[in-house]
């Protein structure tokens, strides 16, 4: 599988100095060229932060402090996105990676009309697009997502939660990118339009072939919509292998309570485990394994040394990787 | 359209209070008029006068003050504002005529500028934090904090005088008569650099913060990093997205401001000589002008909730969101 | 376009080389456009050019009331002895400035007016018959008018009959285009100013050759005091503060300010009501101690308001004339030394800085004058200082004007300044002070005098007396009366006197009137303006 | 109307369960019962409406009945919007209900205020959604706590008893050593041990009812367990009745005795927990439990409910839908569904599972093809 | 006179420094308290006007001069003897100014505090109590922010006797409420929906408790910074009133000075001296005042705080600025931060650290 973009020992830290808060430190993670990626994690473990830092869209204090963005555009030579110039940026964002973000009512501009909104992309990015082409393809983007292109010159507020989730996807997806984020895409809807949406999103990557990179704490929700999973715990990857292996299969002691927390609703009543005791404060992470303080398998090596995410040396380790003591890796992987 | 009604009998419940307010309280003062025209001139007006004065100002009828009240009521749906004591017999409705364009274009200029330097400068600095524009803001505090007579006396002194470019006080050239052409105008615009510089220098640090405070609340939402992510130009980002956003609360303080035009510029026109409202009204103070002081404290209170009215429309058309139902 | 502008001639005019126009300053605020010679509030009578439009019968001069006036319109007045009547003989040779010929019937008809408008008969003058036979006017009236001559005949402006008996309201009528008899006409109303100009044809007298006047009416003192140092007015009545700093340092040479003392004063009202003030020595002690060469100094800018010097409290100059022969160079002297010992001799103790009376409470006087009079307010000061050396506890105390003028009436007050009517002879001066007839209890309004409540049956009937005098001794001996009671009970402490100066500049206009050659006041709101204007001429010819 | 007006007349009969008696705790005192409850929301009035007669209002919840018993767990879910707090604060006795009955033991009560709310309150507590908000931020811990027992006097006499107190309601909650929770504040707390702050304070006032209002949606995947098991545990050793309001159906299987779905204020089923989520029977509950994240289901699996009718909004709840509520957006909706407000049906595969659609009444579905409405 | 224009109504209580969860340390929180001293606009604001309100008390004591004092020395320019000069009675600038302070501080914290109690009672009464109550209140409160402010103080003074300190205090901070109570009120009807709130009454607390011990203290920096406004407000008021003469209670405050120097001219005197100085004190009081009002609309938002040094350094040794939209980039070298190496351990033997789990 071809990869379309290699993140390479990022690092993240919120302010400066002493009292910086490092949220995410030394991800290694590849997207491959249509694949859903997902992201899992607890609240404040840095997935967010990791997503944005992607394409430098921090606010402050946030502060990229080391690491590269590498991305494989579909024709042409890789280049290391925080390496780009702020024009050359620009130019990069929505036409390469977009992004949906968690509320979508937040995310659109609430005294703009949608329209307005959807085409304003495309002026900043094609400029040289007729005016009429430019309404048509918004018109177009709408039918897409399922929403009748009558309503273009609706505000916000004047459409559902769902219908404003679907738009937000509709802009992502105008300037046909090869990579979407979604952070938390449907955690604000109720299940039905969550499934709706996700479906719809599914259909629509077929379609087009885009990645995802999917984020969400809700890990029933990434087993079954992604085709890979990573897990990151205090700002780092824990794990990282295909759906169906992690949820049969989870090495890390962190995955599995993630995994134990969630009541099943179908099947045989399986006994909760949860996760014990309360996410680290990334200001001040405990030395070694950062879970070791909640690990219930944590010996003598977790304390003192980090682990670093490896192949395991499991059947399928080819395919995974993971950063635990308990599971000896061979050498570092993307 | 229920939401205007509501308001509008809202507005009127508030006029016909304040209205009732400004009759009653000024007439709780001891003294009469002609006593204060008396005093007002110390030695110049010979006691012999105080009869005939109250004949003329029609005060020897004994009226209770309740009959007053209802006669009151009934000139003002009359569209009589009554005769001013001070300027007697000018009708108060003329002198109002006459000093309100002054006020409104001095005053209303000024706010108007004043406001769109310190909103744009208020985008900068929110915008373009840890600029030179972080600067800014300490310094028009600091003249903001200066009462502005003190800094218009103190302009006054320093900058005008014998061949000065400005003039020291008037709203024109005294020798001019007021028309549009091309005499007259500048000769205006002259008159009020000073007095507009004064207020500009005071006030605009109000808008500056407030729309800075805005901007970097604003700057933050979810929907401002969606539109950097979109690829946006910095400058369609911060227009379009951040500073049309925050702009929304402050138009409201800006209209509500305008409202506050015609009372809040006292000073600024004594001080210049300005022959605007707010000067006569201090002379309707000083004089017992019951007719005038009522006559301007309707024009005030009118113009405060006219611009309160302008707030709420501002916001229905700025803000698509107050705009659900017809 | 440019032709049809009303400022064009304006802009023409600025590139003349001389100067012919004359810029006068008021600090009287806004004005509204009313030309009304007989309302005290229109602006003709704020700025003073009512009486470049409208003019009065004869001229006085209130810098030496005692000398005759001078015809105007009148080309003779004779009063009976009894001043109850006078014929007035009507010039034959002026016109009003639409053309007609002014007649007696002008000058009639303007009586009348004044006779069937209390509201316009703002002298309160008893007119009783008026009557016309041919170019002569007898006026009766129902008292003797010897106090008001000249309030009647040169403070009334004769207005034209054909005019005003079209105007249904005289008194509220704002006589939007004034016509008049005198040098100027209206050229302009504007918020800015009015402007005059001369009159070209049909003016019985000398045509002034100012050919503008330019009135502009200042929002205070402080702007006015501006305008003046910075040549923007070149005449103008107001108080300046240290003038030699602020205005004639500006340009010395031409820079001038000429301040004569009229018969009105000013002065320090006791309330002789209230204990220990009824005792008349207190107040002659209280009298003697008043520094007056410092109020003049610090508080009148040593020119405003001329020191009064007589113990009568007439001014120097105008009221020279009419001094008693027993107080003739008798001077207030600033005697701390004396008045210790009449208190002494009268039974006040001075221990330490504390003056007791006889009964044994201790001295406290409350001053009171509103705030805004800054030159009150200063010699409050002062008095308050001086009545220290005598160990009279003063506070000053400044209520806003509305309250103060009610308690000064009421005569709930201990001692306040305040002024005193002013007119030809010092009768208005002292009427104001001691005029029994004025008294009203205490907690009554006393509106038109005698705050102090003062009570002299003497002096009331001296002034009824010289009110009603037939011949001229008698009104001496009334008049010698009157000041002896005011000298030995001081009722009031005089001072400093009203005055009729200016403020002006000779760079463009000269033949102002000064001490050397006094011929009339110098306030351009009164009615000799047109006596001064008729002088002044081009300072470079 | 339908039958259900009458419902106190029949009530506790088989026919109506309610909270419905699970297995074998069918007989457990009823300590809270709501009969009937509605509440309608006025919008307010313009002034077209003012003369007319039509009153609008947001039928937040109509009819529902709710019965809970000392020593279980209700869940109840529904969709955002479904009327699931208000039910909660109708039963808090927060809002003053439109219509419909609560007893408190057999007793109707009707409290607005004063000392007899403060008793109502002693009785039946509330937790609110949201640990972030529902503390107040410049109050210590101490603070609330303390506030709570003096209301419902369980402070006791001295400052030690009081200190007493303190210590046994929060070692109840597990928040133990008590002294390093005491004097935080709020914003000094993991969301978990806020809520557990919550929990604590509503135990201050010893109540014998528990109404948990969506008291895990606002936490972390890894804290919520412990908030649920803990509640679990106290029902168990202080044998309160605990009404769980979730929309998350899952761990409504997982937490509760009894489960009552909730539509468009409206309740369409209930039944014991696992009945309910394993044979849902009304179309609502099935496409909720449909839509639940499975991670057993393959992600492409087309979904037959997913083209359902209505673009799949809720309804509005000024002009709710005639007939069942559902019937816009159901795909088995029959004529009789747009007419006539379905009643409660006894679907038969356990006792007490019942739900309110004619899909269950034999002599409709005989008449009319489901699925097929006009 | 501009309305005032802190940015009081756009703040978001709750929402504020206390409501931000991350980034608080647990332990070190107690200082949090102590935060608002850290800001430097507060410190600043503080001092000097910490100084003010030492000079008013003690400044009638520890002037030069009596500052009613008249002397030879008139209009003299600052000396050593005078340090302000003197006015044209020789009366000592510098002790007027001193004497001046305690009635404008006084005059300026009674009404700014009458004016908060008055909006506080009427704006919290209407938020919280909502319907009638709310309709009755809210129309006095428009009525009275209507009703021009300046003007309507000159006719309440001239209608008194004289007008002491104490009377302008309460007149300005009874026609002065109406703005605060408004914003209050639209805080309040915010707040009162808020679940902390609904909670309090769910316990069973009374109304008035709820009030005082649960919304007011959330109110506090709208009630501070609302105080601080009108504090600001009383202070130009009351200088305005004594400019134009209409208060001049005995004593002297800064408008007194100014007024007669106007009234003499002072500035065409040449004695700036006299005029200048007072306007000053007024600018630094006016501007401490509103160094605290930032101070406080930042512990509030705490978005509005600014984020220290904004100015970085890359690893290249360039400076990058902190800005919304494009994160700094420090270094982007694919170095990773922390040297973790993969140690072969034996799983089999290991003892599993044996620990306590918390619930
Ligand atoms: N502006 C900031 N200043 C300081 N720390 C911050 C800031 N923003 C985020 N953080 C910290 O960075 C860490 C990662 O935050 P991030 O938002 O990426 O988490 P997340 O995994 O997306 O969480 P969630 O599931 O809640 O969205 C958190 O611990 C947070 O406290
Ligand atoms: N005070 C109120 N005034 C008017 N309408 C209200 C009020 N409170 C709630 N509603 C309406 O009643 C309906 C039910 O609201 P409720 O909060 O009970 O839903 P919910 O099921 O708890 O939703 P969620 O899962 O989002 O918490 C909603 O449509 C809501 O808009
Ligand atoms: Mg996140
Ligand atoms: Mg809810």
């Amino acid at each position: 599988m071809e990869p379309v973009l290699e993140i390479r020992n990022l690092n993240v830290e919120y302010g400066l100095g002493e009292r910086a808060v490092r949220a995410v430190r030394d991800v290694n993670l590849t997207l491959h060229r249509g694949e859903v990626l997902g992201l899992a994690g607890e609240s404040g473990s840095g997935k967010s932060t990791l997503a944005y830092g992607l394409t430098r869209l921090l606010a402050p204090p946030g502060v990229i402090t080391g690491g590269e963005v590498i991305y494989h555009p579909e024709k042409g030579d890789a280049y290391d996105v925080l390496g780009l110039s702020d024009k050359a940026l620009r130019a990069f964002r929505w036409a390469e990676t977009a992004i949906v973000f968690q509320g979508a009512m937040n995310s659109l501009n609430p005294v703009h009309k949608i329209s307005t909104q959807l085409t304003d992309v495309l002026r900043a990015h094609e400029p040289r697009m007729s005016e009429h082409s430019r309404s048509a393809r918004a018109r177009e983007m709408l039918k897409l997502v399922g929403i009748s292109p009558d309503r273009m010159d609706a505000y916000p507020h004047q459409l559902s939660g769902g219908m404003r989730q679907r738009v937000m996807i509709g802009m992502a997806l105008i300037l046909q990118p090869q990579v979407v984020i979604m952070d938390e895409p449907t955690t604000a809807l109720d299940v039905v339009m969550q499934r709706q949406i996700l479906g719809q999103l599914i259909d629509l990557r077929e379609r087009l072939g885009f990645s995802v990179i999917f984020i969400t704490h809700d890990l029933s929700l990434l087993v079954e919509f992604s085709n890979r999973i990573a897990i990151m715990y205090g700002g780092r990857i824990v794990e990282q292998a295909p759906a169906a292996t992690i949820y049969r299969d989870a090495l890390h002691p962190y995955s599995k309570g993630l995994l134990g927390s969630f009541p099943a609703l179908r099947g045989p009543r399986r006994e909760l485990t949860g996760i014990p005791g309360s996410p680290p404060d990334l200001a001040a992470m405990p030395s070694g394994c950062s879970f070791h303080p909640r690990c219930p398998q944590a010996f003598e090596p977790c304390a003192p040394h980090i682990p670093v995410l490896g192949r395991p040396d499991t059947p399928d380790g080819a395919a995974r990787s993971v950063a635990c003591w308990l599971h000896p890796t061979e050498q570092p992987v993307g | 359209m229920r939401y205007f009604l509501q308001r509008i009998a809202f507005y009127l419940f508030t006029l016909w209070a304040a209205i009732t307010l400004n009759f009653f309280i000024p007439r709780l003062v001891p003294g009469d008029p002609v006593q204060s025209l008396i005093a007002k001139f110390r030695g110049q007006l010979s006691t012999e006068a105080i009869n005939s004065l109250y004949v003329l100002f029609g005060l020897d009828e004994n009226k209770g003050l309740w009959a007053q009240y209802i006669d009151y009521w009934k000139q003002l749906f009359q569209g009589d504002l009554g005769l001013s004591f001070t300027f007697f017999p000018s009708p108060v409705s003329q002198i109002i005529a006459d000093a309100l364009p002054w006020t409104v274009l001095l005053v209303g200029i000024t706010t108007v500028i004043s406001f769109l330097i310190g909103t744009s400068l208020g985008v900068l600095a929110g915008w373009r934090r840890g600029s030179w524009t972080d600067g800014l803001l300490p310094v028009t505090t600091f003249f903001s904090s200066v009462p502005y007579f003190w800094l218009g006396i103190i302009a006054i002194y320093l900058l005008t005088g014998p061949g000065s470019f400005f003039p020291s006080s008037g709203g024109f050239d005294s020798s001019l008569i007021p028309a549009w052409d091309q005499y007259f105008i500048p000769s205006a615009l002259q008159h009020s650099l000073l007095p507009a510089l004064t207020i500009l220098i005071s006030s605009v640090s109000g808008w500056i913060l407030s729309m800075r405070n805005m901007m970097v609340t604003v700057a933050s939402e979810d929907y401002i990093t969606v539109a950097h992510a979109k690829g946006l130009s910095e400058r369609r980002v911060a227009v379009s997205y951040a500073a049309r956003n925050a702009l929304l609360p402050n138009i409201s303080g800006f209209a509500l401001s305008l409202g506050f035009i015609v009372g809040g510029t006292l000073l600024v026109e004594i001080v210049f000589s300005y022959p605007g409202l707010g000067f006569i009204l201090l002379q309707a103070l000083g004089a017992k002008d019951y007719p005038l002081m009522q006559g301007i404290f309707l024009v005030i209170t009118i113009s405060v909730l006219v611009a309160n009215l302008l707030a709420d429309l501002a916001y229905l058309l700025l803000d698509p969101r107050t705009r659900k139902e017809g | 376009a440019c032709g049809d502008s009303p400022n064009a001639d304006n802009a023409n005019n600025a590139n003349k080389s001389s100067v012919d126009f004359l810029k006068i300053g008021m600090p009287n605020g806004t004005q509204t456009e009313n030309h009304n010679p007989f309302a005290g509030t229109s602006s003709a009578n704020a700025l003073g050019y009512k009486w470049m439009i409208y003019e009065p019968l004869t001229q006085w001069n209130p810098v030496r009331p005692a000398e005759p006036a001078i015809p105007w319109l009148a080309s003779a007045v004779k009063w009976a002895d009894d001043y109850k009547s006078a014929e007035v003989t009507v010039r034959d040779n002026a016109t009003w400035s639409d053309g007609q010929k002014l007649t007696a019937e002008d000058v009639a008809y303007t009586f009348n007016l004044l006779k069937s408008n209390e509201a316009l008969n703002q002298n309160a003058i008893p007119f009783d018959q008026i009557t016309v036979a041919g170019n002569v006017v007898k006026v009766t009236f129902k008292t003797p008018q010897f106090v008001n001559q000249n309030k009647i005949m040169a403070s009334t402006p004769i207005v034209p009959k054909h005019i005003w008996e079209k105007i249904s309201d005289p008194a509220t009528d704002v006589n939007k285009t004034p016509v008049g008899s005198g040098p100027y006409t209206l050229k302009s109303f504007t918020q800015a100013g009015v402007t005059l100009s001369v009159r070209t044809e049909g003016y019985w007298g000398t045509v002034p050759q100012v050919k503008e006047l330019r009135y502009v009416s200042y929002a205070d003192n402080n702007a006015q005091g501006t305008a003046l140092a910075n040549g923007d007015a070149e005449w103008s009545f107001v108080f300046l503060p240290n003038p030699k700093a602020t205005f004639i340092d500006k340009d010395p040479e031409h820079h001038k300010v000429w301040a004569p003392g009229v018969l009105g004063i000013h002065g320090l009202y006791i309330n002789t009501t209230i204990k220990p003030f009824d005792d008349v020595k207190l107040r002659q002690a209280m009298n003697m101690v008043i520094n007056r060469t410092d109020i003049f100094t610090q508080a009148e800018a040593s020119y405003f308001h001329p020191e009064i010097k007589s113990v009568t409290g007439l001014p120097p100059g105008a009221g020279d004339a009419f001094i008693a022969p027993e107080y003739k160079g008798k001077e207030f002297s600033n005697d701390v030394a004396g008045a210790k010992a009449l208190l002494q001799s009268a039974g006040y103790k001075l221990n330490g800085k504390v003056l007791s009376d006889p009964s044994g409470k201790p001295v406290k006087i409350k001053l009171s004058d509103p705030a805004p009079w800054s030159d009150y307010q200063t010699s409050l000061e002062i008095i308050k200082s001086n009545f220290a050396e005598i160990g009279i506890a003063a506070t000053v105390e400044k209520p806003n004007q509305d309250v103060w003028d009610k308690n000064v009436q009421t005569g709930a007050f201990e001692a306040s300044m305040r002024w005193t009517n002013g007119g030809a002879t010092p009768y208005d001066i002292y009427q104001t002070v001691m005029d029994g007839d004025l008294l009203k209890p205490i907690g009554t309004a006393a509106q038109q005098g005698n705050f102090g409540r003062f009570k002299s049956a003497e002096a009331t009937a001296a002034l009824t007396a010289y009110k009603n005098a037939t011949s001229d001794e008698a009104r001496t001996t009334a008049m010698n009366q009157i000041q002896k009671v005011f000298v030995e009970q001081a009722p009031m402490f005089p001072v400093g006197a009203d005055n009729v100066g200016a403020a002006y500049s000779d760079k463009n206009w000269t033949g102002w009137p000064t001490d050397a050659d006094p011929y009339s006041g110098a306030q351009p709101t009164q009615p000799y303006v047109s006596l001064i204007i008729g002088k002044l001429k081009p300072a470079n010819s | 109307m339908t039958q259900d007006a009458k419902a106190p007349s029949n009530r506790p009969g088989p026919s109506v369960p309610s909270g419905g008696p699970g297995i074998g705790n069918g007989t457990a005192e009823v300590v809270l019962e709501a009969i009937g409850l509605t509440k309608h929301f006025p919008v307010r009035r313009g002034l077209r409406q003012l003369f007319s007669k039509e009153r609008t209002a947001v039928h937040a919840v109509d009819d529902v009945h709710i019965t809970l018993r000392r020593g279980r767990v209700v869940a109840l879910v529904g969709e955002s919007g479904s009327g699931k707090s208000t039910v909660a604060r109708l039963l808090a006795q927060l809002y003053p209900r439109t219509a419909g009955d609560i007893q408190l033991h057999g007793k109707t009560i009707t409290v607005k205020g004063g000392s007899a709310f403060r008793a109502y309150a002693a009785r039946v507590q509330m937790i609110f959604q949201d640990p972030f908000a529902s503390l107040n931020p410049v109050h210590t811990i101490r603070y609330h706590l303390t506030r709570a027992l003096k209301i419902h006097h369980n402070a006791g006499k001295t400052d030690e008893d009081l200190e007493n107190a303190l210590r046994e309601l929060l070692t109840r909650v597990s928040l133990t050593p008590p002294e390093r929770y005491l004097d935080k504040f709020p914003h000094e707390l993991s969301g978990g041990q806020r809520q557990r702050v919550a929990i604590a304070r509503a135990l201050g006032a010893d109540p014998e009812a528990l109404l948990a209002d969506e008291p895990v949606s606002m936490l972390d995947v890894s804290i919520r367990l412990g908030v649920l098991n803990l509640l679990r545990d106290l029902k168990e050793r202080l044998n309160l009745a605990i009404l769980y309001i979730t929309h998350d159906i899952a761990s409504a299987r997982y937490f509760a005795d009894d489960t009552l779905v909730m539509y468009a204020g409206r309740m369409v089923e209930g039944g014991d927990s696992e009945t309910v989520t394993q044979t849902p029977a009304h179309p609502y509950t099935r496409l909720l439990i449909d839509s639940a994240p499975d991670p057993d289901r393959l992600a492409a699996d087309a979904d037959p409910l997913e083209e359902d009718r209505g673009n799949g909004e809720p309804p509005s709840l000024i002009r709710p839908p005639s007939g069942c509520r559902f019937h816009p957006r159901c795909p088995m909706a029959m004529p009789r569904c747009e007419t006539d407000l379905p009643i409660r049906l006894e679907i038969g595969d356990k006792p007490g599972h019942w739900a309110a659609c004619w899909l269950y009444d034999e002599a409709t579905v005989a008449a009319q093809q489901p699925g097929v409405a006009a | 006179m501009t309305i005032p224009t802190s940015s009081t109504a756009q703040v978001i209580p709750g929402k504020g420094a206390m409501a931000a969860p991350e980034g608080v340390k647990p332990g070190k929180a107690k200082r949090q308290r102590f935060l608002f001293l850290k800001n430097k606009k507060a410190a600043f604001g503080l001092l000097i006007l910490g100084l003010y309100v030492l000079f008013a008390i003690i400044g009638p004591w520890i002037t030069p001069y009596d500052p009613d004092a008249r002397s030879n020395d008139l209009i003299q320019p600052p000396s050593a003897d005078h340090w302000f000069g003197t006015t044209h009675l020789g009366q000592d600038v510098f002790s007027q100014v001193l004497d001046g302070t305690r009635p404008v501080v006084f005059v300026g914290i009674l009404a700014g505090a009458i004016a908060t109690v008055l909006s506080v009672i009427i704006g919290i009464t209407a938020g919280y109590l909502g319907g009638k109550t709310d309709d009755t209140l809210s129309a006095l409160s428009n009525v009275f922010l209507v009703i021009p402010a300046i003007p309507l103080m000159i006719i309440i003074t001239s209608i008194l006797d004289s007008a002491s300190n104490l009377l302008i205090a309460l007149i300005i901070g009874l026609t002065s409420w109406s703005w605060n109570a408004r914003v209050l009120r639209a805080q309040t009807l915010s707040l009162r929906r808020r679940d902390y709130i609904e909670a309090a009454r769910a316990t069973g607390e009374k109304t008035w408790r709820i009030v005082g011990f649960e919304l007011l203290p959330n109110l506090t920096a709208v009630i501070a910074s609302g105080f601080i406004g009108t504090v600001i407000f009383a202070v130009l008021s009351l200088i305005t009133l004594a400019f134009i003469g209409i208060v001049s209670a005995a004593g002297w405050n800064w408008g007194t000075i100014l007024f007669w120097a106007q009234g003499q001219q002072a500035l065409a005197q040449g004695a700036w001296w006299w005029f200048v100085p007072a306007g000053l004190a007024i600018a630094f009081l006016g501007t401490a005042l509103s160094l605290i009002n930032f101070a406080i609309d930042e512990f509030v938002s705490p978005r509005l705080r600014s984020a220290g040094k904004t100015k970085l350094k890359t690893a290249s040794g360039g400076t990058v600025r902190m800005r919304i939209g494009f994160t700094p980039v420090l270094s982007n070298s694919a170095e990773p931060h922390t040297r973790a190496r993969p140690i072969p351990i034996n799983t089999d033997g290991a003892t599993p650290v044996a620990r306590e789990v918390a619930k």
